[in-house]
Parts: C-alpha cells; structure tokens; sequence
C-alpha cells in the first residue's frame, strides 16, 4: 500500500490519530497497548515462503479497526473509506470478463499463504463466505449471499463499477468490513477482478440462474 | 532420532513375522475377489459376485450420517435383521472401484459391521445382505460437502 | 435410482432452504443435525488411540545426550505425573519462568531432562500423514490421561494474567494482507466458512466444546493434531508469516481460548472434520 | 511397517462388540504426493476375526476404506476371557494382528 502521504490523507490521519487516542484508553488499561503486540509479533513471528513480515505492521485502517472492535465513529469510517477509495485503480475498457473463468476461481480458496508455491496465482476464496450459484450447496455466510445479484441489481456501467472496486478494495465501502482488499493487496488481478464482476453480473452467468 | 536404524531393524522383525503368519493367514482367508473389486461400475461389481436381482429390504439397516462433512472419512453401520444373513456387500455408486467391502459371517457373528469409508463425491451407498441364495438391499444417499478454509 | 424421491430431492431443498439461516426451514435443520450425526459419528471411531500408544512410546523411550526418556518431566502435578496434568495447562511454572502449554513444556523437558537441542527437538513438530511427530503422539498419550477432568489453566500468577490479556489482544488484532484477526471467522455467532460451523472462541459456550477436545484426530488429512499446529495454521490461513513454535504468542493465545473454556470437563483427544 | 493396533472387546447384552483400530496409510493409488507423484496403492485386502481361535468374520475391504481403518464386529453371546484376534493383510503381503479378552 502506498504509505506516502498527500494533504488530504494527512487530515485524515489527525483525524483517525485522534480516534485511536481516544479508544486506546479502554484497552491499555486492561491489557497490553497495540505497540506492545506489534512488538511481540515481530519477536514470535518469522518470515516464511511469501509471507514475509512486512505482513506484520498493521496499516492505519488495522490499527483503527482493532482498537474499535471494527466500530469506529462515523466519521472516522468515512474518512477511512475515502482514503481507501483512493487505492482502486478501474482498468480501461470493459469491466466485464468471463463468468467462466470467475466461476472456478470463486471456488479456489488457495493463494497467498506461506505453502503456496511461489507465483501461485490466488483464487477468489468467493464460496469461502457467500452463496454464488444456486448449485453450490457449500458456502459459506460471513458475507451476504450473492445469489441472483445482476437480476436484482442490474448489469449497468454503475453497478459494474461499484463491484469492480467493492472486490478491488472492500475497505473503500466499509472501513471495517471482513473481506479483504483482494486488489489493492495485490491478491487479485484486475483480469480476475473483472471476472467477478462477470459472474456476478452476467445474465448468463450461474449466479443469476 | 536414529529412526534409520529402528526401522530397518523392525523391517526385518516384520519379514520374518510376516513369512511365519502369510501362511496361515491367506489360507484361512477367502481369496480376494479381484474382479469384483477391480470393477469399476456398481452392476459390473456385483455380477462379478454373483448377485442378480436384488429386492429392497428395510430388514437392511443403514445408519449413516445423510451429509459427510469430509469424504476421506464417512462412518457407516450396517446391521442386517435379515435370517440366516451370511454375507453383506458394501458399495458405493459413485467410487471410481464402487465395491467397498464383501463381509462373511461364520457361526457366532451377528450380522453386523461398523466402518469408515472414503467417498469420492456424492453418491448412494448400497448394502446387499445375502441369505438364502437371496439378496436384500438397502441404499442411503449420502452427501459429500467441500470442506472449510480451502484446504 | 435406488434413492425414494424425498432422499433425492434433499439437495435441492436443502440448498434452498439455507439460503436464510435466520429462518431455519426444516431441511436446514435436518442438514444441521445431520452434519452433527456425521460429527458423534466420527468421534465414536476414531483412530486417537492409535497416536496414544505411539506416544507412551515415546514417553518412555530415552533420547538425547543424557539418553533418559521424559518419565521424570514436571507437567506441572509433580515429576512424571500424567494424571490431570493437560486439564491443568497452559500454567506458569517457576523453573522456566513462563507460561507454557503442554508442547512447550514437552520442549523444555526434551531440553533440560534430554539435554537435546532446542534445534534438534523443534525440527520437526508437525507430522505428516505418513508418520506423526514426537509432540503429536506425546501429546495425544498425555492428553487422554485428562478426561474428566475440567480445564483448570493457571489464572493467578501475574505471569498469567499478563498472557492472557496478550491472548486476548492478540485474538482481536487485525493484519497481514487480508486484514484477519482470529476473530473475522471466530468473532460473530452462527458464521460458516463453507459448510464449517464457526465457534466464536472468545465466548465461554463456544469455546468449551472446542477446547475440551484439542489435541485431536483430523480426518480431512487423517493426521492427529495438537493447539499449537491448530494456532498456526489458522495464522497460515490469515496469510500472516508463521508464529514460531512455543513462542510466547501462541501460548498466549492457548492460555486466552483455555480460560475462557475453563470448568469444561476436558473429554479429547477428539475427532476433527 | 505396520504400525500399531489396538483392540478392545466389551461385552453387551447377548453380544459382544469388537472394536478394533488399524494403522494403514490405504492409499488408493489415485493420491498425489506434494512433488506430485502418484503414491503406489497400497491398502489392507483382508480382515479376519477369531474367537477362541474359531474364524466368526472374513471380510475382503477396497481402498476406499479410510485411512487408519476402525472396525467394529459384533459376535453373539461372548464371556468374559474370551480371546478375540484379528489379522490384516494387505496388497503388498504386509500383515498385522492383535489379541485382547473379552472385558
């Protein structure tokens, strides 16, 4: 993520320093501060295959998260979420994919982790936490389901864009939503993010069957 | 560790105990039936046994979970009510090799046999009690679902 | 062919049926029940008891430069005492002056009792499907000998309330990529990765079934498994580096779950999906 | 190498259970090892239980048995002391068996 600041994120930092300030009183007075875990992470933790320990510090949105028990105030959020809009990077042309190809990653669950092979591409880890396709029996449901999405929501450029960027980065939508920023965490391409979108929109699709 | 050495001498403990056992053990043994377990679909299996027109029985006993979170164990029990029950087959539809297990009963078993079995995919499972020349089946669907945490 | 038509159609209606859980239709309940059938049912049978053997084994086997086996190691009831001894981890002990769970004392025993390598003893702490490691089947012959007895981790020393509060704060600590912390799955009730029913772990109900049958038999790679792989292998699906073995994170984190389960009557080694 | 078994045999009412577990890897010759070589099949052909040295079940088993397999037989009547044995055999002539008294 990019860590270089411009005006407006430096108001939003005061911003959220303040948040942190204020919440960090509750938890330093019963346990250890977050600069105390961030310390023993580094200490018990150790690189291994791509998961290296640049994954350790936690970003502002982590820290602001955690300290919250994901509740931070709401202008906190907003200021989170506009400074994670920021980070989505819409390619040009089509948003649209293949359902086909997206319809097998939301199935794969592997990538990223310290066993994968070098390069492995991820999948979408999508069945993970939400009812895609009707024939899935196995899915999960920390997320919404997504049955039917385009029949409901429509295959317009509008709606395309807004689930482009809610996969691309989840954060920019709510701060401290549970699914991970698949594009700006580099997890996904934007080839597979259009995929999704292709599977979620299509009127062809199994999603909207 | 020096598990090298402990190994290669308990291969050699166990060649020997296995040329004493081998014996007897395969001549006590019914032969194994390479046809039936070699086939690759239920029918197939089952005329390589012998058996021909089966009737549906609820004297067969299936007790089984309807969903198997994980296919590499599925725990089946299978009690025949059936007189005189001198054999159960267990087959699963669906497996690559559909024939699971062939169990005969000598004077003194109960016809009965708890076990756990690997499953590929969703399939029926089959259990075919013989007796008197006769062969009663029960079936159970049994559904495979995909794990959690993608692996 | 052979299914009756109700049987045939349960799929359906049962992919139907869990579109909501907040209304549980019927068939979404008979797939509840039916995956805790599957669960009683692979507990009943279940291979633990093979890994018990191999660790009593191992117990009593002597190992390392001073080639004497573990009989005399102090699981915190006294030298070589087994009776209760897992109900009753993680605990401060003195000698070590730290908090350890049953695999980090097993550690310090094979180091001091052994005089083994911490290099050595760590070398391979999780087995494979082939052949499972020291600390499985130690922990497995150990474990079995703590049923009945209720989860009585240690509480009182300053020690142990300061791991339990880095526990606790670790449990809620969101990082790496993804954004995780253990309580995105195990933070909110009635949530499923897949088909795998979530215990929100920092709740006593939940976290009293869960951690009164660890360590325990995995069917998914029919390998027996012990809380500290459970802890790393959760933080591998967090796609976090990986927490050393027997660190002061992941006994923290044990000493966390053990508490919040504490008065359980523990009943493992269990049978895992 | 075969490793452990273990066998326990409890008598009911009119009956005994014999329950027996069996260290078996049960490959299927399908399974891919993580260099992506297939493991050779290699799965128990044959299971035998005697009581007091009388043959009462011989079971042919598949691969599709799982992994480290657990059996339970029932035998008719039984007695306290009654010796129970049961032998495996596999596909590659490797073999293993347990004794245990009825309890």
């Amino acid at each position: 993520m990019n860590r270089a600041m411009t005006p407006a994120m430096k108001r939003t930092a005061a911003l959220l320093l303040a948040a942190v300030a204020g919440c960090a009183l509750a938890p330093a007075s019963t346990g250890p501060s977050e600069g105390d875990v961030q310390n023993v992470l580094e200490r018990d933790f150790h690189a291994r295959g791509s998961a290296k320990m640049d994954r350790i510090p936690q970003d502002r949105l982590q820290r602001v998260c955690t300290e919250t028990r994901d509740r931070p105030a709401a202008d906190v959020a907003k200021a989170l979420e506009a400074e994670q809009m920021k980070t989505i990077v819409y390619p040009e042309g089509s948003l649209i994919g293949d359902w086909k190809r997206g319809d097998k990653s939301a199935q794969d669950g592997r990538g990223m982790t310290w066993n994968d092979k070098p390069g492995h591409q991820a999948g979408g880890s999508c069945y993970n936490c939400h009812q895609l396709s009707p024939k899935e029996m196995s899915y999960g449901n920390v997320g919404p389901s997504l049955t039917g999405f385009g029949k409901t929501r429509g295959n317009t450029p509008e709606t395309q864009r807004y689930v482009y960027g809610k996969i691309y980065n989840a954060k920019a939508y709510n701060a401290c939503s549970q699914m991970p920023r698949f594009g700006t965490s580099g997890t996904l391409t934007p080839e597979q993010i259009k995929d999704f979108v292709a599977l979620l929109l299509d009127p062809a699709s199994p999603v909207n069957q | 560790m020096n598990s090298s050495r402990r190994t290669s001498r308990r291969t050699v403990v166990l060649a020997a105990l296995s040329a004493v056992l081998l014996k007897p053990f395969v001549a006590l043994a019914a032969v194994w039936n390479k046809d039936a377990f070699g086939a690759k679909t239920a029918p197939d299996a089952l005329k390589s046994l012998g058996v021909s027109g089966t009737a549906p029985s609820a004297d067969v006993v299936i007790d089984a979970p309807e969903i198997a979170e994980n296919g590499a164990v599925v725990p089946i029990e299978i009690t025949s009510k059936v007189p005189g029950t001198k054999t159960i087959l267990v087959v699963i539809d669906k497996n690559p090799f559909p024939l699971v297990g062939k169990f005969d009963f000598m004077e003194g078993a109960l016809p009965f046999v708890k076990v756990n079995v690997k499953m590929g995919e969703t399939s029926d499972v089959r259990v075919i009690a013989q007796a008197g020349g006769k062969n009663y089946q029960a079936t159970k669907n049994i559904k495979v679902t995909i794990g959690g945490c993608g692996g | 062919m052979f299914a009756s038509p109700s049987l045939r159609a349960f799929p359906a209606l049962l992919a139907a049926s869990l579109l909501s859980l907040t209304a549980l239709p019927a068939a979404a309940q008979d797939a509840k029940k039916e995956i805790e059938r599957y669960q009683r049912m692979i507990n009943e049978d279940s291979p633990a008891e093979l890994f018990a053997l191999e660790g009593e084994e191992l117990w009593k086997k002597p190992q390392g430069p001073n080639k004497v086996s573990l009989e005399k190691c102090d699981l915190g009831m006294g030298p070589g005492v087994l009776k209760s001894a897992y109900a009753h981890l993680p605990r401060y002990f003195k000698d070590a002056d730290r908090v350890m769970d049953l695999e980090t004392r097993l550690l310090y025993c094979m180091t001091t009792l052994q005089g083994r390598t911490k290099e050595e003893a760590t070398k391979r702490v999780f087995g494979n499907e082939n052949k499972p490691s020291e600390m499985e089947s130690l922990s497995a012959y150990i474990a079995t000998q703590s049923r009945g007895e209720p989860l009585t981790p240690g509480t009182s020393h300053p020690k142990e309330k300061e791991a339990y509060a880095l526990g606790k704060a670790l449990f809620f600590h969101r990082a790496g990529p993804w954004d995780f912390s253990c309580a995105s799955c195990h933070g909110e009730d009635s949530r499923r990765i897949r088909m795998q029913e979530l215990p929100v772990l920092y709740k006593p109900e939940f976290a009293r079934p869960v951690m009164a049958t660890w360590p325990a038999y995995r069917v998914s790679n029919s390998q027996f498994k012990t809380m500290q792989w459970r802890l790393n292998d959760c933080y591998r699906q967090m796609r976090m580096p990986e927490p050393t073995f027997a660190s002061e994170a992941t006994n923290a984190l044990n000493l966390f779950l053990t508490t919040t389960a504490q008065g359980e009557p523990y009943r493992g080694p269990g049978t895992k999906r | 190498m075969a490793g452990p078994m273990k066998m326990r045999a409890t008598l009911g009412e009119g009956y005994t259970d014999i329950r027996v577990l069996m260290t078996h890897p049960m490959e299927t010759g399908l399974r891919k090892d993580p260099d992506g070589k297939i493991v050779p099949l290699h799965f128990i052909q044959s299971v035998i239980v005697k009581v007091n040295g009388k043959t009462v079940v011989d079971g042919q088993l598949s691969q599709a048995v799982s992994r480290n397999p657990v059996f339970t037989f029932r035998v008719k009547g039984g007695a306290k002391g009654d010796k129970v044995e049961v032998s495996w055999l596999d596909n590659l002539g490797e073999t293993n068996k347990t004794e245990a008294a009825v309890a």
